[in-house]
């Protein structure tokens, strides 16, 4: 259907997206930049702070952009990354 | 795939001794009324080769007919010259007289003394009965050089392509399936429906418009003799009537047929989009359907959102929610290639964006919003539930306004048609409104309320009753209060002369439909052509309505032109039928006037390939030759006029019979003649206007028919010109309505060089001239020969001879 | 009409709607409700229906007054879903008026212009152009001023207004304070107006070449506004000698903003202070006003207004060899009305299309030369209008030795307090029916609420303001 | 140092032994990861899993997880596990180990653990090398890479091990890269739900030992060509599942079910016990 979109959706509002806290444990962090770079919505990036690793461990840009889907917590290979996901209200309804 | 070369028989017709009968027509006194046709028949009989002449009162009736054939058998005539009306009139009927007495049909030949002589020159009987006699002899000696031919049978594959699945599309493939034959139906998005599956009621009946269509919608994806191919598209097609060959791209949907659609992936997944089907009023997910009743059902993941689309599964929420491991995103686009004997076109139509017009805001006020974008908030299964809400503030509005013609009727946005479907569909809307919240303030500004069909008038009744205010007049813009998001509209009231000033709560803008933005890439595949409008254009507008010009084409619903769901409904129904002839047929037979090849003159340099509109010609780079196809021909002859070396020509228009008649034409007189040479389709159609019409005009002029004026090769204008003709007239159709989709563009280029030619050695340019005549446009044509002919008569005896120099070449060959 | 030969030949007529075009119009009455002149003259004018019953009956409309009120905006035209060119078509009518000596409509035209539409003499020059149609600008003056003291001798003798006593502010003297000014003083009300610029008229004065409105005509129309007892302080900026606030505590029961649009937009160019750059404003103001100004050999405006073109007229009439406009679109999307453009080309400009500047190039500080850029539209952005997109190499340079940047103007609104909201684009944003801002009491109008726009469209949104400011002191009292 | 928030996988994990030894930008995290988060999410007994490896890196996977597991000399993790498996076949058996460890000391128990169809899981980490050991070539090595051993570049061809695996007879073999999270954790949940020998190969970076010698230095840059390189083709021929810098096929190969080695042996023995009982 290819008319251009020129409203916003009337139930943009009511929208719950996924919403997760973002937990680093970050002196268990190697710094092999698995999570910045994979991240789908770019939520990571390298922080400057050095652990007791001696590397730099990632922070966190905007958590508000994470969409929960864990990528994170699966691909770090030293169990230094997961996400709580908060509870959201109720499932949206699609259309 | 070519057909084999046309078989040349029966050498008694063809070689030997050359016997002509002509008959002159009088046709009551439609001709003896200015022409003498005794005398004419008299002159005949002195040409050569012509064995027996007469003239008789109607040629074409019985006794005339019965007459020919006697002759034929009595004098063993072996070629037939009708001296009458228009061959467009009774070439057929002489044709078959021919045909029962055992001659060839494309032996016969006509001079069209009626249109093209006594109609135009009603009061000159001399001149009349001159020019009858130069049109005999054009006529004698094109027949001496006729052949006789077979028309070649092309095979058609049972089965039938169907591109587009809005309710056009859905019904031509179901009323094709249901006839037994095998269909196709290629949808570009994710599920069928189109634009009707979008809507919430219909008119006149208001019956909801998802409650009718869905099971149609499922009946075609059940249906045995149906493969619907959705979230697909035509990347390329091959071939011809009855024997097409296409290639399908079937875009992945990452999701398998195995999905069992109960929406679970869609509840997990995080990415929120706007939904297209719902004007971007609903939110979807990145794995989604677009509606419930989607036909496929099978979910699919849009790509450009999903987390997942840079390659690295990131997400597998949607994968764990599928019972059915239905997801899968390694999925690859395919492509599917299928053989097809017909093909129908319902690619449907797009609604124009109105926020190039900048006075109605929209876009800018939330409050403006389209009539799709109506339908789609009054729908119970719509973002609001049903409720109209205004998009600033959520409330329903009290007071509405309708504004018509929004991108219709336009020379400025270039669609001056009439969308057809917005009247109607405002007066529907207004009704639906005033059902569920009476007190709603309506007013619709209009400048004509087109109810034209049937039932509509009582709906427009009715609107009026349950006090839908209509005013004639639209605004001429639309602003918005800034702080409660109302409208003010201001117009003119045109019935009472007074500016209005309406403010209401919300405006719905009556978008108008526009041809599909991508249309071009079908019309290049399928070699079709387009109206000015740029819908697609039929073969006839009255006769043949649902005809593509390339045979093997239908059209069906918004794709011709817009239309509501029954007018798109009956042309599907109709053009499954055209389609369903064709194909219960299982062959077809291509008239005998393709290009004749002589390839020990080839050169192999591709020109004829490269000015072929229909692909009918294909240059072989590996073996090193030219390939023709006979049954994909159109039979328009631009290829023998674009060869360089004579390899080509066009059977039963060859350069040997064209050339002959323009060296009948200019035997004697040739100063005082006009050649002209018109298409069979446009021009020469126009000149019989012209001539039904009893529009005068000067005698000069000679008519050289041919199928396209595409087929006009410069040697022939160059010919005229070498043998002393005084003007050269090329007429054809209006560029872009071609009959044979584009050839005449190869006529403008051809005349333009000669234009070239002429100017550098000298000559006056004006001498040769190009005409764009449409079949109604008898005065364009007429006007035209009074305007050459004035033309005529200034020209010097040495501008004659200066032209017959420069060009004396072309007489070589003779 | 086919027993005596028509004085208007059909074939003409038809030519001149352009085709079939005319057929095109279905009377949707856009254009009427677009014109100023039809909203500040009511029944008097209607475009829509003028231009039937040129169609119908062209002889006829030679005697009607009607089509020489037209003012030359083309609203209509560009509004119009035909596009048709209405003053174009009016202006035929008004020719062959003329030379068949119809002088009678002429004079009820201006009767009508004179009663209704305030600073008559001025729009008749600038907006009506009669003389367009082959008269003289002086004959037209003396009638004008002719029938202008009939009417006010006719207003001397009605009854004197009684003044109310209230007090009105009007900033800025241009086009619409001063239809503020003189309407509501006529209602008895009085009106003080606030002039930065040494001298009242504001575009009138500062941008409106010579040629086409002598300054002795401005003069004349603001004395008969000062002579309605409109008190004009010039000299006095608000925001900087007077504080808006004060005046709102002042005694004034009303303001009206009208400040126009006099700040040259932003435009970085590099080279754009080298010495021969000048904003097309600042160099119609010299024009005005300079006994000399300095115009270069060859020159280069750049932009597609009407202030580009009247730039670029006066630059030719200052004795510029050579005057060369630049624009990134192409004809039809150019803002400046059709007839100018015209206008300009005979002249002698030339508009190169489709090209923009690149950066300016000088030698010693001095232009010396422009680099452009040729531009290929691309698809309809969010405006509407089509995305110009440079191409990429075909870039070349323009020796030249004077630029001018027309390239838009917008309103100055620095003065206002936040509470007066504004547009996306830096104007006023007002009640479109009566003008009012987002502020009680306080109004605006003009080049200030529309963008640069029409000297008549001025006028017309003064008048809707006093229409309201009236109503609202009414309320007030009550 | 004592965290203050636990990671929820961390009852998976012998916390003694947390923070692992393995290097930045090493894959065998990645695949320890995915494994206790598939044996997460199948909720699985602990008591009834037991981890065997071998010698390798990756060995010392048995020693992080907390389950019954058993680190065992080089090259007999299969060897053992099957022991286990044979005495009680009650009990989960995985084996993770390195590809040194499987298919070059360890080749002939892996085809023949294959063959019989024990009832063994195996998760092969693939790092193309011998990288405990210092980087020497391996059964592995792709050809012309460059290893300790050979800084001309391999001459010898490598295994396939997918090809190696199904031709032997396993049940289910599959082929990701620790890119391949997602379907690494669910492959791993199907082949631990299966009865009959199951292999998985994990293509593994390994920046510090092979990829600095082949131009990929860093853990990010061996994942990128994993991203840029790998083609998902699932049931395809294995023996075409080829492993080049250009192209790395990954997918599910096999998934066919077969009685198993020791339920076909108990079977039996209860069968003999019948007939003596018979006799």
């Amino acid at each position: 259907m290819p008319e251009r979109i020129r409203h916003a959706p009337l139930d943009m509002g009511k929208a719950t997206f996924p919403k997760a806290k973002i937990q680093l444990i970050k002196d268990q962090c190697k710094g092999c930049g698995f999570c910045i770079r994979f991240c789908p919505q770019k939520v990571l990036e390298e922080s400057q702070e050095i652990n007791a690793r001696g590397v730099h461990p990632p922070k966190i840009v905007d958590e508000s952009k994470c969409l929960a889907c864990g990528f994170c917590t699966a691909v770090c290979p030293d169990f230094a990354i997961f996400i709580i996901e908060k509870p959201s209200k109720e499932d949206v309804k699609n259309g | 795939m070519g057909a084999e070369e046309k078989e040349k028989t029966n050498p008694r017709e063809d070689d030997g001794e050359i016997r002509i009968g002509v008959y002159v027509c009088h046709c009551g006194l439609n001709i003896a009324g200015s022409v003498d046709c005794g005398e004419v028949a008299k002159f005949a009989a002195t040409l050569p080769h012509v064995v027996w002449a007469q003239d008789n009162r109607y040629t074409c009736s019985d006794q005339g007919q019965e007459q020919i054939k006697k002759d034929i058998k009595e004098h063993k005539l072996n070629r037939v010259v009708v001296a009458s009306c228009s061959p467009r009139l009774h070439e057929p009927t002489f044709r078959k007289t021919c045909e029962d007495a055992g001659l060839n049909k494309y032996l016969f030949e006509m001079a069209n003394i009626r249109e093209h002589c006594s109609w135009v020159h009603l009061y000159d009987r001399q001149s009349a009965t001159e020019k009858a006699k130069d049109l005999v002899k054009m006529a004698v000696a094109k027949a001496a050089r006729l052949q006789s031919a077979k028309e070649i049978e092309v095979p058609i594959i049972r089965k039938a392509l169907v591109i587009g699945g809005g309710v056009a599309g859905i019904q031509a493939a179901l009323d094709l399936a249901d006839t037994g034959y095998k269909v196709y139906l290629v949808e570009k998005e994710p599920s069928i429906g189109g634009m009707m599956a979008r809507i919430d009621k219909t008119f006149p009946t208001m019956d909801c418009s998802i409650c009718i269509l869905a099971p149609k919608m499922s009946d075609v994806g059940h249906h045995p003799n149906i493969e619907l191919l959705a979230n697909s598209e035509v990347t390329d097609v091959k071939g011809y009537i009855g024997n097409f060959h296409v290639k399908i791209l079937k875009r992945p949907r990452f999701v398998k047929n195995d999905c069992s659609a109960c929406g679970e992936c869609s509840k997990v997944c995080p990415v929120i989009a706007p939904n297209k089907f719902d004007a971007g009023l609903a939110i979807r997910h990145a794995i989604y359907t677009p509606f419930a009743q989607a036909v496929p059902s099978t979910y699919i993941i849009d790509m450009n959102l999903c987390l997942n689309k840079d390659g690295v599964t990131v997400c597998d929420k949607c994968m764990k929610a599928c019972e059915r491991q239905a997801i899968d995103f390694e999925m690859k686009p395919e492509t599917v290639e299928i053989d097809v004997g017909t093909i129908i076109v319902a690619i449907g139509a797009d609604v124009f964006d109105p926020s190039s017009l900048q006075n109605y805001g929209y876009g800018k006020y939330l409050n403006v919003i389209t009539s799709l974008e109506f339908e789609r908030l009054i729908n119970a299964g719509g973002p609001s539930g049903g409720h109209l809400i205004r998009p600033s503030d959520l409330e329903i509005p009290r007071r509405v306004a309708f504004i018509q013609c929004v991108g219709s009727r336009s020379d400025k946005s270039g669609r001056l048609y009439c969308s057809n479907v917005c009247c109607m569909n405002t007066i529907k809307d207004s009704l639906l409104i005033k059902e569920h919240w009476p007190e709603t303030e309506i007013h619709v500004f209009y400048v004509d309320i087109r109810a034209y069909g049937k039932g509509f008038e009582d709906l427009y009744k009715r609107a009026r009753k349950e006090g839908v205010l209509f005013i004639r007049g639209l605004p001429a813009e639309i602003v918005e209060d800034r702080k409660t998001h109302n409208l003010w509209l201001v117009g003119e009231n045109t019935l009472q002369k007074e500016l209005y000033k309406v403010n209401v709560d919300m405006a719905i803008l009556s978008v108008g439909l526009e041809p599909r933005k991508d249309s071009e890439p079908i019309q290049r595949l399928l070699t079709l052509s387009r109206t000015q409008d740029g819908f697609f254009m039929e073969a006839h507008p009255k006769l043949r309505p649902v005809d593509a010009a390339t045979g093997g084409i239908f059209f069906a619903g918004c794709a011709e032109s817009p239309k509501d769901i029954k007018d798109s409904v009956t042309q599907a129904s109709a053009a499954a039928a055209r389609a369903g002839i064709l194909m219960a047929k299982g062959k077809v037979t291509v008239e005998a006037i393709t290009p004749i090849f002589y390839p020990e003159r080839c050169k192999v340099c591709g020109l004829c390939a490269k000015v072929c509109p229909y692909n009918a010609i294909v240059l072989n780079k590996e073996l090193k030759r030219v390939e023709l196809v006979k049954a994909a021909c159109g039979g328009c002859g631009t290829c023998a006029a674009e060869c360089p070396f004579d390899a080509l020509t066009q059977d039963h228009f060859t350069d040997e019979q064209i050339i002959s008649q323009i060296d009948a034409v200019t035997e004697s007189d040739a100063d005082k003649k006009i050649v002209a040479f018109c298409c069979n389709w446009c021009a020469y159609a126009g000149a019989d206007f012209a001539g039904v019409s009893r529009m005068q005009y000067p005698p000069s002029v000679r008519i050289i028919r041919t199928m396209c004026s595409g087929r006009v090769a410069p040697k022939f204008v160059e010919r005229a010109f070498a043998r002393g003709a005084a003007a050269v007239l090329v007429a054809g159709c209006h560029p872009g309505d071609c009959h044979y989709i584009n050839a005449n563009y190869q006529t403008q280029k051809r005349v333009e060089r000669l234009w070239k030619k002429m100017e550098q050695q000298g000559l006056d340019k004006e001498r040769l001239q190009l005409l764009w005549a449409s079949a109604a446009e008898g005065e364009r044509f007429a006007s035209k020969i009074r305007e050459m002919n004035r033309l005529v008569e200034k020209v010097s005896p040495e501008e004659i001879n200066n032209a017959k120099k420069v060009f004396e070449k072309a007489l070589g060959g003779d | 009409m086919e027993a005596s030969k028509a004085l208007v030949p059909k074939e003409d007529i038809r030519k001149l709607l352009d085709g079939e075009k005319l057929e095109h119009c279905f009377e949707c009455g856009i254009c009427t409700a677009s014109c100023s002149i039809a909203d500040l003259l009511g029944k008097d004018y209607n475009p829509r229906n003028l231009l039937e019953k040129i169609f119908l009956n062209p002889d006829a409309v030679l005697a009607s007054y009607e089509p020489w009120l037209c003012a030359w905006c083309y609203r209509c035209y560009k509004r119009c879903p035909q596009g048709l060119k209405l003053p174009e078509i009016f202006l035929y009518m008004r020719t062959a008026a003329v030379k068949n000596a119809f002088t009678q409509p002429l004079e009820i035209a201006f009767e009508k212009i004179v009663d209704n539409i305030p600073l008559s003499i001025v729009t008749t020059l600038v907006c009506f152009h009669p003389e367009r149609a082959g008269l003289e600008i002086k004959k037209i003056l003396d009638m004008i001023e002719h029938i202008r003291i009939e009417h006010l001798k006719k207003l001397k003798k009605k009854k004197t207004v009684k003044s109310s006593g209230e007090k009105i502010a009007v900033i800025g003297s241009g086009p619409a304070g001063l239809t503020v000014a003189s309407e509501l003083a006529r209602k008895g009300h009085k009106i003080t107006i606030f002039e930065a610029f040494s001298e009242p008229g504001g575009m009138l004065r500062k941008c409106i070449p010579e040629y086409r409105l002598p300054k002795w005509v401005l003069a004349k129309e603001i004395q008969f506004i000062e002579d309605l007892g409109v008190e004009i302080k010039t000299g006095v900026k608000v925001g900087e000698d007077v504080n808006f606030d004060d005046l709102r505590k002042g005694n004034y029961r009303a303001i009206f903003i009208g400040t126009g649009a006099n700040k040259s937009q932003a435009f970085k160019i590099e080279g754009g202070d080298l010495e021969g750059v000048i904003h097309a404003i600042e160099f119609l103001w010299n024009a005005n006003y300079k006994e000399k100004v300095k115009v270069g050999k060859d020159v280069v405006v750049i932009g597609g207004g009407n202030v580009a073109m009247d730039t670029a007229k006066t630059a030719l009439r200052l004795n510029a060899d050579k005057v060369t406009i630049l624009y990134r679109r192409s004809k039809e999307e150019m803002p400046a009305i059709p007839w100018e453009v015209k206008e300009a080309e005979n002249e002698g400009v030339k508009i190169e299309f489709l090209v923009a500047p690149k950066k300016i190039l000088g030698k010693n500080g001095k232009v010396s030369a422009v680099e452009c850029v040729r531009i290929q539209l691309g698809e309809p952005d969010e405006s509407g209008r089509r995305k110009p997109t440079p191409i990429e190499g075909s870039e070349f340079t323009r020796e030249t030795d004077m630029v001018i940047l027309a390239i838009g103007e917008i309103p100055d609104l620095g003065f206002l307090p936040k509470e007066i909201e504004l547009n996306e684009d830096n104007t006023v944003w007002v009640n479109p029916i009566t003008m009012e801002t987002s502020v009680e009491g306080i109004f605006a109008g003009g080049d200030a609420v529309t963008g640069p726009a029409t000297i008549i469209e001025a006028i017309r949104a003064g008048k809707r303001a006093a229409e309201s400011i009236e109503n609202y002191v009414k309320s007030l009292a009550r | 140092m004592v965290q203050e928030i636990m990671h929820p996988l961390s009852k998976y994990l012998r916390e003694a032994m947390i923070p692992h030894i393995w290097c930045t930008g090493c894959g065998n995290g990645i695949i320890l990861n995915c494994f206790v988060h598939a044996v997460d999410e199948l909720e699985m007994d602990l008591d009834k899993l037991v981890v065997v490896s071998g010698i390798g890196c990756i060995g010392r996977s048995a020693g992080y997880t907390n389950a019954d597991s058993f680190h065992t000399t080089h090259g007999r993790a299969l060897a053992f596990a099957t022991g286990v498996k044979l005495a009680n076949p009650e009990l989960n058996v995985v084996v993770i180990s390195g590809d040194g460890d499987l298919f070059a000391i360890g080749g002939n128990h892996f085809i023949h653990a294959a063959r019989r169809n024990m009832g063994i899981k195996v998760i092969c980490a693939n790092n193309f090398n011998y990288g405990m050991t210092g980087g020497q070539q391996g059964p592995t090595t792709p050809l012309e890479a460059s290893t300790t051993t050979t800084p001309y570049g391999n001459i010898e061809h490598p295994f396939n091990l997918v090809h190696l695996a199904a031709a032997s007879g396993a049940t289910y073999v599959a082929r990701w890269t620790t890119l391949h999270v997602r379907r690494l954790t669910q492959s791993i949940k199907r082949m631990l739900q299966k009865e009959g020998f199951c292999f998985i190969e994990v293509v593994s970076p390994c920046p510090e030992i092979f990829g600095r010698r082949n131009k990929m230095r860093t853990g990010l840059e061996m994942m990128d060509w994993f991203k840029r390189a790998s083609v998902v083709e699932n049931f395809s021929d294995p023996s075409k599942a080829e492993i080049t810098p250009e192209k790395l096929v990954v997918g599910e190969f096999v998934n066919i079910e077969k009685v198993s080695y020791e339920k076909f042996l108990h079977e039996k023995i209860s069968q003999i016990n019948e007939r003596k009982v018979g006799w």
